[in-house]
């Protein structure tokens, strides 16, 4: 079992490392577009990384012991909470991008103006556009 | 028919979330469940024509995409890590508008195409017009990364007659 | 404005301040000789609110039991705070909200995305909310969250889709209903208790009624049908609000 | 273990202050509105730490669970607000 604690504390360890990237970003980043970026996909993986890890913890702690013994009842709520973190975690994959997606339209259809480089303008396949109110 | 699916599936997440398995408590997901069926089951299942074989095959080949959207997860944000961190990283930041067109026909598949951009390397969906898709890219390398073989997969899943030839 | 923000901005540090200040004067957690655990009554509800009533959750069973009267009253409290909000900003006039429509159907086209999303978590937001009400026994919840959850539903399906969407599956005519008939739950169950003898909100006579059930279960059955009450009114409430609010009572465009 | 998960939570808490810093300073709303996302999104995750440490996880998932399901719809009206206000804004100056 002490592997699993292990995963789940290097899964919580990872998913503060990635929290730390969207938080940097948030604050480093230009414009609010490229924000939304940072916080929009840092914010999702570190929340799924971290839940996933508490699930191995929860996991963990059944007492296995008993378990083995015939004692099925004690795996019971252990393996309902898990599933219940899981669902969050699946909601949260579900949600964020939905508002991650709200707030760029919000931003761009009310004309926030974007930082576009104007270092590279070889607009390949891309037609770079200014958001038109 | 569907509205017996939606009230199953409904029952199960009852259950997950009572962890009571007793008499009362079960009647009283059932009627929960049944309550919920009633005011919102026209919301799941857009498409009722199709069948459950279908809707079974279409569920795993979701599954199996989702293991390969996670790992494109994790890479984006190993972009964007990389970006925020990195002193010289902030040069690489060159956002753009992008705009490309769809061959997908149903809305969830193209709501799926949409989230799966959003939380792919450093690309955002803005908003979709019709068949439409205007995305938000943080650099040139991202923007690069749109070649379509997502849309490919969401093709796959949906219309894998289409995709075959 | 920026001399009013820096006065609010003090207003909002000197209270933060003031409030974690008083924090350092709770007792510690779980403190058997804390204040709230010495009085006759405090003592009286820990021990025996199990006994009497069979509910674990000891919040609830004085929330719905020993103080019936208290949450009914908060009940009618939003109850009647809906109706003021209708009162103020009414229900919009027919010819107004068909002039409204065509004009806000122009620039409001919905988005895609939002409405997905929302119909793959309405159903789960309201079988939550019922999750959190019937279980208000066992595990923190009840009425009120419930209902507040319930509302949001709604107003998830009029952020998504558009208010009329919403008011087409719970319209300001049915919402009115089911507040006031939530609080008529309420009421009710109270004024039965009294045609049975008893004192108002006094439960435990109902097992005459409800079947299969002795005094201590008809306390916890009767304590479920008055959650039930007050999650109408907050649903019901909840909706309102947001639909007169967010349309400045024209109950058309909305978000 | 109860001490990983207090100095995980102090952790999320600390990395949670650059974010407060976007909220407080944040040039427009929309910065604000995104911050205030983020650390939704984050409690969420400490409120099941939380559950972690008084070892009663089964209670806190269900905060956690209704937390992010309010938090999605917080966040969805501040954005539908703010779009909205400004499309009105722009349709009374012309």
């Amino acid at each position: 079992m002490i592997i699993l604690q292990i995963t789940g504390a290097i899964l919580v360890i990872l998913g503060l490392v990635f929290f730390l990237g969207a938080a940097v970003g948030v604050v480093r980043f230009p414009d609010f577009y490229s924000r939304m970026h940072a916080a929009g996909k840092g914010d999702t993986l570190s929340t799924i990384l971290m839940l996933l890890g508490i699930v191995c913890f929860l996991i963990a702690d059944v007492p296995w012991a008993a378990v083995i013994h015939g004692d099925f009842s004690l795996l019971v709520e252990p393996i309902l909470t898990s599933i219940k973190v899981l669902m969050i975690a699946l909601l949260i994959m579900v949600t964020s991008p939905t508002s991650t997606h709200a707030l760029m339209q919000a931003g761009y259809d009310s004309g926030i103006k974007p930082h576009l480089s104007e270092a590279d303008d070889d607009s390949t396949p891309s037609d770079e556009e200014t958001p038109t109110p | 028919m569907y509205r017996v699916l939606v009230f199953l599936i409904l029952m199960l997440t009852w259950m997950i979330l009572s962890g009571h398995f007793d008499a009362f408590h079960l009647i009283m997901g059932a009627v929960c469940s049944g309550i919920v069926t009633w005011l919102s089951s026209d919301l799941l299942f857009e498409d009722r024509s199709l069948s459950l074989r279908t809707r079974l095959r279409q569920l795993a080949r979701i599954a199996s995409y989702f293991v390969w959207l996670l790992g494109q997860v994790v890479l984006a944000n190993i972009y964007t890590l990389k970006l925020a961190l990195s002193p010289g990283g902030l040069d690489e930041v060159a956002p753009r508008v992008v705009t490309f067109r769809t061959h997908l026909k149903s809305d969830f598949a193209k709501y799926l195409l949409a989230q799966s951009i959003t939380l792919t390397p450093g690309t955002v969906t803005v908003k979709i017009v019709g068949d439409e898709f205007h995305i938000h890219a943080i650099s040139k390398v991202a923007a690069d990364g749109l070649d379509g073989s997502m849309e490919g997969w969401i093709k796959h899943i949906f219309e894998p007659e289409a995709s075959a030839r | 404005m920026a001399p009013m923000k820096i006065v609010a901005l003090i207003t909002v540090i000197i209270t933060g301040g003031l409030l974690l200040y008083a924090t350092g004067d709770f007792p510690a957690w779980g403190d058997p000789l804390s204040p709230a655990n010495n009085s006759a009554l405090s003592r009286h509800y820990i021990e025996q609110s199990r006994v009497e009533t069979a509910v674990p959750n000891l919040v609830t069973a004085v929330l719905a039991d020993y103080r019936g009267y208290d949450t009914m009253f908060e009940t009618v409290v939003v109850f009647v705070a809906g109706l003021a909000i209708l009162a103020v900003l009414g229900q919009g006039t027919s010819r107004e909200r068909a002039a409204i429509q065509r004009s806000a159907e122009r620039y409001q086209e919905r988005d895609m995305i939002n409405i997905m999303t929302a119909r793959l978590i309405v159903p789960v937001l309201q079988l939550f909310s019922l999750y959190v009400l019937a279980h208000g026994h066992y595990s923190p919840g009840g009425g009120f969250q419930g209902g507040v959850m319930f509302g949001a539903s709604f107003i998830l399906i009029a952020l998504a889709g558009g208010l009329p969407e919403a008011l087409s599956r719970l319209s300001i005519p049915g919402a009115l209903l089911l507040a006031g008939l939530g609080v008529l739950l309420y009421g009710g169950t109270g004024l039965v208790c009294m045609m049975l003898g008893q004192n108002f909100l006094d439960y435990h006579i109902l097992h005459r009624l409800l079947p299969a059930t002795d005094a201590v279960m008809a306390r916890y059955h009767a304590m479920l049908i008055v959650e039930i009450g007050v999650a109408f009114t907050v649903t019901a409430i909840m909706f309102i609000i947001y639909a007169a609010l967010s349309s400045r009572g024209r109950m058309t465009g909305g978000l | 273990m109860e001490l990983f998960f207090k100095l995980a939570g102090m952790a999320l808490f600390v990395l949670m202050l650059p974010i407060f810093y976007r909220l407080i300073a944040g040039p427009n709303a929309m910065d604000r509105i995104l911050a205030v996302n983020v650390i939704g999104t984050k409690t969420t995750v400490l409120l099941v730490i939380i559950g972690m440490i008084f070892a009663r996880v089964g209670m806190f998932v269900d905060f956690a669970l209704a937390y992010a399901l309010l938090n999605f719809i917080g966040s969805l009206a501040a954005a539908r607000y703010y779009h909205q206000d400004r499309l009105r804004q722009e349709r009374g100056a012309s």
